[in-house]
């Protein structure tokens, strides 16, 4: 039993290294298609990681050894925070080691590196993209934080798995609340994986990067790792998004068939997910870099008013 | 083995002898340095062994040494809560100690005397540890009032330069008046009890308007000196300007003992509990973490930085103890008392990576003769020790795992998530915007050591000395490396650290946290262990896997990296001045909370006819609260001269007509 | 109080109080400095006349004394020395005037006033004309400190300073039929030693702003014009 | 008794013996002798009263309150004569002053010192009067010793005022013993205060009333109790230094002294009528203008000097408001308060001797970076105004710990004032400090040969009675305590 559970937590860490990269791709693929471009094939980031792998790092004269150890740690914390959000099953010991609170640090941690890392080499852009980084993330990480107090204290728990967990249990209630946390969290959600209208993935040697800019010096290996790095976190905060809201089909005891349940309703929620991303990326053009605050603010603000809603609505006395 | 007083008393004795010593062994700096950094040690060990005692025995040594007035003697208590607070004393005085043995050595060809540096050194430790120990108002504020003024003497030790004087200046004054308001603020719970003595106080029965009289006036004081918004100005001017390990004492200690203080007089002596305090607390610390670290981000000189950023953190540990207060008002006992173990680890954290820091920021100074980061860079490459335990310092003060500074931080927001518990409605509103602030808080922090360690150790040098930096002696390095290994070993040991402090709380609010170490030493779970729980071991673990691995790949040297140009989007190898320098990377931030500074910013043509962009940016305190006091007794001041007009007619005038006066009074 | 009933001597006293008062105003807006003097030594003279009435009435013998030592500190020997200095420093047509000498009356009589509401309080039979007296002299020394404050002139001010003394004077003789003899002694050799370095200060002050105005004296002062 | 009469008359015996010595070099140490033998009596002379209680004779009365007093005297007078006798031969080398100033100089400092003494030990009311009234004698012409324009306003001035404060005491003086007549003894014995402090209720209110507002001016004047305090900065800061410090030190102690004796008869008398606390009342009320006054008056000095006697005003105002304030903790606090602000006042003013003859002038915009140019010099400044500004562990701050809490006991909304007070006097203090001390000295600043002796002893006794108050000065204090406040601390 205990042994099952432990295997599921190390299936589940695999499949969150194996499934990053499609996420991705499948969204390249669908923006391809609606941009009616016939585009690259849906498993080309497992190829361009492959072949990043092998070919040689090289690095500045100037960077330090700092610049080399970034992609592991990034790479690592983000990987640990994706463990404890329950992929597949919601009994996920992984989910003991870090709470939400723990899995915000760990992003945090990660992006520290990263802005770090970009400040290593000492060019303008690496510089401009740590201090744009530093803001984005200074404004969206309160804004997710806020958002999942929201759910924290209508759960009474920040464990991800006992949230998700409350979820399934209890039976189906509309909380204005949980409106406004989802909300929040795509707009959060958003600005940290650094998809458009915040800042442009597929952009290069454009003045408005942020999240290129920093890894602009990387080559190699290191530069397989930052992208997986990213291509995770896309991920997890669509398994966030999706399993926290809508936990439907997600396994609640270790039978094969509901595993097997809890994978098919996965990719299904991340394939429409992906559908939906890259519609609005279609559609919405990329705002300016002082635009973002009003847009994080936004999501602050809904934050609060779900917290506010759930102490005045919900639990008022 | 002699007991915990036994040690405290030697601390105390040893701290005397060190600020004796220099006036004898001034003549022979080497032997000077040697015994100081000995004897600073042995006050340390002392210190931290006595405390340690005391937290695991929790056992309550009072004692009374004939000094101070003849019906009021000097009672001294060694309790839990001075325990904590005294091992925390301990532990930085060893590093300082054995870090001033190298840094120390800059100053034996200045022109300032050895003797005030070492002496002042020694009674300024005194005074806290004396302050610790105190168990009547009389000895605590000889002993407040000795720590301010020796530290006064320390921040004054550079005082050629005319800015340094005006910062000692502002020090002592706001010590002086902060004193005074602690000074009353016993004074109200002497005279409802019976006398100075703590006991007495403890005692005492105090009806809700004179408790919450003595509260403001303890809370103006032990504020001002913990530098709480709007009380702070002097921090950040006083604390750049003394030698960086007397910075790190200050920074680092010193405003502990101010949020012991306070935990004396509220939660032990009054031992009341309001809600109304528990929000004015609440409110001031949130807003000073707040501005705190704005205020700190917009900084170039990296002292000063780091001087408010420890305004931010005490906000953080007001914040613990507001929430604390607060649940005790409603009788949430647990909850307070998570609130009440995330303070005092948050304090114990900042004391470490604050020291840390300012250690840091000595080093350079030392090596490099510069504290202005705009001409920092590539430190990293230079002084690599110094650069790794920096780096340790700016994870754990952003806040991040592994290190100390989450736990504290994650305990806060454990608590503050409780709220739900709360029966008041406003109250169960207003807590979660002080948790958004935290939140806030804490990413702003991040930004702004992010700013730090990239400006000062990362890229390449922006000025000649810098690149001339050399590492720094040993006795530095090590001195560091212990805050920095205390910076990891409380990040990822919290449960054996919760259940060591766990008398503390006995004692305070007689409450323990079983429950959060009750999973083992991998599992910290304040609450319960499905509400919230925390492994830090194991992220460590991970963590530490994964470098390895890298660090192996690195080492077998098949996959080497091959150094090359930078590319830089292909233009042109990039130049030192090209990089971003600290000004511009706060920028956006900057624009974004604009309203909270006062900007004064302008381009305009120099002598040379060169074009000069200046930019200030200031704190909103000066114009809104010290400007207008300055400026009232200015003018009083004017005026009352006047009477002094030289004419003795006037003079004779003056005193006719007080005599009629005074007789018209009278009959 | 009806007059009746009070002896022969205690009427003569009051009219001799009433003459001291006046002499006050006079001194006050006595123009001429010699003519000053003067006045100041009759009204000494008076005092020690009241000196001796008393001592007649109370039959004490050291009042005789006392009565005598005014008389010639007051009446002869302080005027006497002023008239030197002032020969000395060529002052013997100096004349200075009130700048509002009708304010000057007018405040003067209203202390005179309170003083006497001043002492209404005391009420015991048996002090009543005492107390008058006291209200007399009261307003004597109050005078003698107006007098201080309106007069420019080095001189004139210790004139007033010494019609305080015999305010003093009156009020102790009056009101307690004298003090103790070694009281008096002192007091009288304090006056002495207090003229003698007035005299000093006359010259001292002279050399060093030419002239003997008080209101020159204002190089020590906190105002900002310095 | 004869202890008594040493400590009294010797300082007499030396007045007419050093007025006819001429060797400078023999003056100075003769006056040294003088005031030593001076506080070895008075020693003696504590002991006895410590031993067998209050001693009364021949109008003399020694007891547990003035006899501190009386050593406090005697001991200053003896640690500032040690800095006059160098000091003096500076000044007189550089010409300021001639021979004969030298001698009136010496013989007037022992005057002074005797119409002290006979002021705190006599028991009559008319010879303290005339001993007040002999030291403004005293040191008027040494107030103008130099000579020069200021020197002689300022003793004019001195002189004027403090002769009408003093003539006004006497009228109280006189009205005191208006009242004792008919009442409780005639003749010598109605000035005597023990018999009428015995016979207090029977005063008559309104006469005493009367009396005591005329002696509050009157020594209040001499007190520098505002707004008759202005004689009093002027004084200090053109005569010779050693007169300043104990101008400072001494003569505003007995000036005060006087007040108290006279504030306990008007209290026994006043105890049944209406308003039985009118004259603590008036005494704080002047106390408290004082204080203020005096800590506004800091921050625009531009003469040493000056600084610091109006920083000797704000400490008597603030002693007064405590004696008014009564209550036994207040007066311990104000008698400690005395005691220790008269030792460190007078450290201070030799100090700043120092300081000024290092600097060549008073002027506080001239006097720069003193511990770089005399290290030793430059702290003991810092550290006295440190003590003087009322930081532990330096006794003052012990009596203003004592003064808040009292105050908070009895009148918690004085407090407020009482504390703006010390911060506003602090300020001032340090503001015109700092620049003073620190920063870099002055080519023409030389090191000079300070004698360091009588600062180092005040300051640390000032130190040593911060840590712990000695068991016997504590009864001591006590004991006076019990007699002014009727009620013993301890």
């Amino acid at each position: 039993m205990n042994l099952q559970i432990s295997l599921l937590a190390l299936v589940q860490l695999v499949l969150y290294a194996l499934l990053a990269p499609l996420v991705a791709g499948w969204i390249h693929w669908v923006k391809a298609k609606l941009q009616n471009r016939c585009g690259a094939r849906i498993f080309q980031p497992y190829r361009d990681l492959y072949k990043l792998f092998n070919k040689e790092a090289r690095m500045a004269h100037t960077a330090s050894q700092l610049f080399r150890a970034s992609p592991y740690i990034v790479f690592t914390a983000t990987l640990l925070a994706a463990s404890a959000v329950p992929l597949l099953s919601i009994n996920l010991p992984t989910a003991a080691i870090a709470d939400i609170i723990a899995i915000a640090g760990l992003l945090a941690l990660s992006r520290f590196f990263l802005a770090l890392a970009g400040m290593d080499v000492g060019t303008a852009f690496g510089g401009m993209g740590a201090s744009r980084e530093m803001l984005v993330s200074a404004l969206a990480e309160p804004a997710m934080l806020v958002a999942v107090f929201t759910l924290a204290m209508t759960a009474h728990t920040t464990n991800l798995a006992s949230l998700v967990g409350f979820q399934l249990t209890e039976t189906f209630v509309l909380r204005p609340s949980f409106m406004f946390a989802l909300a929040a969290l795509v707009l959060v959600a958003i600005a940290e994986t650094g998809r458009i209208p915040v800042d442009n993935p597929s952009t290069h040697l454009e003045l408005t990067m942020i999240h290129e800019a920093m890894i602009l010096e990387y080559s190699g290996r290191h530069l397989a790792l930052m992208e997986w790095a990213a291509q995770l976190k896309l991920l997890l905060y669509g398994t966030l998004l999706t399993n926290v809201f809508f936990p439907w089909g997600i396994a609640q005891d270790l039978s094969l068939t509901s595993l097997a349940i809890g994978l098919l309703s996965l990719i299904a929620k991340l394939l429409l997910l992906g559908i939906i991303l890259a519609i609005s990326e279609t559609v919405l053009a990329k705002m300016r870099l002082f635009r973002t605050p009003a847009f994080l603010n936004l999501a602050l603000l809904l934050g609060l008013l779900g917290m506010l809603s759930h102490v005045i609505l919900e639990i008022g006395v | 083995m002699p007991s915990a007083l036994w040690f405290a008393g030697l601390a105390v004795s040893f701290s005397l002898l060190s600020a004796i010593i220099p006036v004898f062994t001034v003549n022979t700096p080497r032997l000077l340095r040697v015994l100081t950094t000995l004897l600073l040690c042995l006050i340390g060990i002392a210190a931290l062994i006595s405390g340690l005692i005391t937290l695991s025995e929790n056992e309550v040594a009072t004692a009374e040494l004939p000094l101070g007035l003849p019906w009021l003697h000097w009672h001294i208590r060694l309790d839990a809560l001075s325990g904590f607070f005294i091992s925390l004393i301990g532990v930085v005085t060893v590093a300082i100690g054995l870090y001033s043995y190298g840094y120390v050595r800059g100053f034996e060809h200045g022109q300032d005397s050895l003797i005030a540096l070492g002496g002042f050194t020694g009674l300024f430790l005194t005074g806290m540890l004396l302050v610790v120990l105190a168990d009547d108002a009389f000895m605590f504020m000889i002993s407040w009032e000795l720590m301010s003024l020796s530290s006064y003497f320390l921040v004054a030790f550079h005082h050629e330069h005319a800015a340094n004087r005006r910062a000692a200046f502002l020090y002592l004054l706001m010590a002086h008046v902060g004193g005074l308001s602690i000074l009353l603020s016993y004074g109200v719970l002497a005279s409802l009890g019976d006398g100075f003595t703590f006991e007495a106080m403890r005692a005492a029965e105090i009806p809700f308007g004179w408790a919450s009289l003595s509260f403001i006036l303890a809370f103006i004081g032990f504020g001002m000196k913990a530098g709480l918004l709007p009380l702070h100005a002097w921090l950040p001017e006083a604390h750049p300007v003394a030698p960086s390990h007397i910075s790190a004492l200050m920074s680092g200690v010193m405003l502990k003992v101010a949020v012991y203080g306070l935990i004396r007089v509220i939660f032990d002596l009054i031992g009341q509990f309001h809600w109304q305090w528990g929000v004015t607390v609440l409110t001031i610390g949130s807003i000073s973490a707040l501005l705190g670290v704005l205020y700190a981000l917009m900084q170039n000189d990296l002292k000063r930085l780091l001087a408010y950023s420890s305004v931010e953190n005490l906000g953080i540990i007001f914040i613990g103890l507001g929430l604390s207060i607060l649940f005790m008002s409603e009788n949430h006992r647990l909850i307070a008392t998570v609130a009440f173990v995330a303070a005092l680890y948050h304090s114990l954290n900042h004391a470490l990576f604050k020291s840390l820091l300012f250690l840091g920021a000595g080093s350079i100074l030392h090596s490099a003769n510069e504290q202005d980061l705009e001409k920092m860079g590539g430190l990293l490459r230079r002084m690599p020790w110094t650069g790794l335990f920096f780096l340790i310092g700016c994870i754990s003060i952003s806040s991040l795992p592994p290190f100390n500074g989450f736990v504290s931080e994650w305990l806060t927001f454990q608590a503050a998530l409780q709220t739900w518990q709360l029966n008041s409605g406003v109250l169960r509103s207003l807590l979660p915007i002080a948790a958004a602030m935290l939140a806030l808080t804490g990413a702003l922090a991040a930004a702004c050591f992010v700013k730090v360690y990239g400006i000062a150790f990362l890229g390449q040098a922006r000025s000649r000395h810098i690149r001339r930096a050399r590492p720094v002696p040993l006795s530095m390095r090590v001195g560091q490396g212990i805050l920095a290994l205390f910076c990891l070993l409380l990040g990822l040991l919290p449960v054996p650290f919760i259940s060591l402090i766990d008398n503390v709380p006995r004692q305070v609010l007689d409450q323990t946290l079983t429950q959060a170490t009750a999973h083992g030493w991998l599992w910290l779970t304040p609450v319960s262990a499905d509400t919230a729980s925390y492994g830090a071991p194991l992220i460590a673990i991970a963590l530490f896997i994964a470098l390895g691995l890298g660090l192996w790949l690195v080492g077998r040297g098949i996959r080497r990296v091959r150094r090359c140009d930078a590319w830089d989007c292909g233009f042109a190898p990039p130049t030192p001045n090209m990089q971003y320098t600290s000004t511009a990377f706060a920028q956006p931030i900057r624009r974004v909370f604009g309203l909270l500074f006062k900007i004064e910013e302008g381009v305009e043509r120099n002598q040379q006819g060169k074009l000069t962009h200046h930019l200030k940016i200031s704190d909103r305190a000066w114009g809104l609260f010290y400007a207008p006091i300055a400026r009232t007794v200015e003018k009083a001041a004017s005026k009352i001269t006047r009477i002094q007009s030289g004419n003795i007619r006037t003079y004779l005038g003056w005193s006719l007509t007080t005599l009629v006066f005074l007789l018209w009074v009278i009959a | 109080m009806n007059l009746e009933l009070v002896p022969m001597l205690q009427q003569i006293m009051l009219v001799l109080a009433s003459m001291v008062l006046l002499i006050s105003f006079i001194l006050m807006d006595q123009v001429r400095l010699v003519a000053a003097i003067h006045t100041f030594a009759w009204q000494g003279a008076l005092i020690a006349a009241i000196t001796t009435i008393v001592a007649i009435s109370e039959g004490h013998m050291h009042l005789y004394f006392s009565a005598l030592l005014t008389f010639t500190l007051k009446a002869l020997l302080i005027p006497w020395m002023l008239h030197r200095q002032v020969r000395k420093l060529e002052l013997d047509h100096e004349k200075e005037a009130l700048e509002h000498p009708v304010i000057a009356s007018m405040i003067a009589v209203a202390l005179v006033i309170f003083s006497y509401w001043l002492v209404l309080p005391i009420v015991q039979q048996e002090l009543i004309f005492t107390r008058n007296v006291v209200a007399i002299s009261l307003a004597v020394v109050l005078i003698g400190f107006l007098i201080m404050v309106v007069r420019k002139q080095a001189i004139a001010q210790v004139l007033g300073f010494m019609s305080m003394e015999n305010g003093l004077f009156l009020a102790a003789v009056s009101a307690t039929s004298g003090m103790p003899l070694i009281i008096e002694l002192g007091v009288a050799f304090d006056v002495l030693v207090a003229m003698v370095l007035f005299g000093i200060f006359f010259f001292q002050i002279r050399e060093s702003i030419e002239s003997l105005d008080v209101d020159r004296l204002n190089h020590l002062s906190e105002s900002e014009k310095e | 008794m004869n202890e008594l009469l040493i400590t009294v008359f010797t300082p007499m015996a030396a007045t007419l013996i050093l007025a006819t010595v001429r060797q400078l070099k023999w003056a100075g140490w003769l006056n040294l002798l003088a005031s030593t033998a001076a506080f070895v009596a008075s020693l003696f002379l504590a002991f006895r009263v410590a031993k067998t209680g209050p001693l009364t004779a021949m109008t003399f009365r020694v007891d547990d309150f003035n006899v501190y007093l009386i050593v406090l005297t005697a001991f200053v007078g003896m640690t500032s004569a040690i800095f006059s006798r160098p000091y003096m031969q500076y000044v007189c080398e550089t010409g300021k002053i001639n021979k004969k100033g030298m001698q009136l100089y010496h013989s007037m400092y022992q005057a002074f010192m005797f119409t002290m003494l006979l002021a705190l030990s006599t028991d009559n009311l008319g010879v303290l009067w005339v001993a007040v009234e002999g030291a403004t004698l005293a040191t008027v012409l040494l107030v103008s010793l130099y000579r020069t324009a200021e020197a002689i306003e300022a003793a004019w001035k001195y002189f004027i005022l403090c002769g009408v404060g003093i003539a006004l005491a006497l009228f109280g003086t006189v009205l005191v013993y208006f009242a004792a007549q008919h009442t409780v003894a005639d003749g010598t014995a109605g000035m005597t205060w023990s018999v009428l402090y015995t016979g207090a209720s029977k005063l008559h209110p309104s006469i005493m009333i009367l009396a005591f507002v005329f002696l509050l001016i009157g020594y209040g004047t001499k007190v520098g109790l505002v707004p008759m305090h202005q004689w009093l900065p002027d004084a200090h800061s053109e005569g010779p230094t050693p007169m300043s410090a104990v101008l400072s030190g001494l003569l505003l102690n007995v000036a005060l002294y006087a007040i108290v004796r006279f504030k306990m008869l008007v209290d026994g008398s006043l105890t049944l009528s209406s308003k039985p606390h009118m004259a603590g009342y008036l005494m704080m009320g002047f106390g408290l203008l004082s204080f203020l006054v005096a800590g506004l008056f800091l921050h625009r000095q531009r003469d040493i000097k000056r600084m610091f006697s109006y920083s000797s005003i704000e400490h008597m105002g603030l002693m007064t408001f405590a004696f008014g304030l009564g209550g036994p903790l207040a007066t311990f606090g104000a008698l400690l308060h005395m005691l220790v602000h008269s030792l460190t006042k007078s450290a201070i003013f030799v100090t700043v001797g120092h300081a000024a003859h290092i600097a060549g002038t008073q002027s506080i915009d001239h006097i720069r970076g003193l511990i770089r140019t005399q290290p030793a010099v430059g702290w003991a400044l810092l550290f006295g105004v440190a003590a003087i500004a009322g930081f532990p562990p330096f006794g003052i701050f012990t009596s203003e710990f004592l003064l808040l809490t009292a105050t908070m006991e009895s009148q918690p909304w004085f407090t407020l004032p009482l504390l703006m007070g010390l911060a506003i006097a602090f300020a001032g203090l340090f503001r015109n400090l700092h620049p003073m001390v620190y920063g870099t000295a002055p080519k023409e600043q030389q090191p000079v040969q300070a004698n360091m002796i009588p600062i180092t002893v005040h300051l640390l006794l000032v130190l040593w009675l911060g840590l712990s108050i000695p068991g016997f000065l504590a009864v001591w204090l006590n004991r006076a305590t019990e007699l002014i406040a009727g009620a013993s601390l301890l």
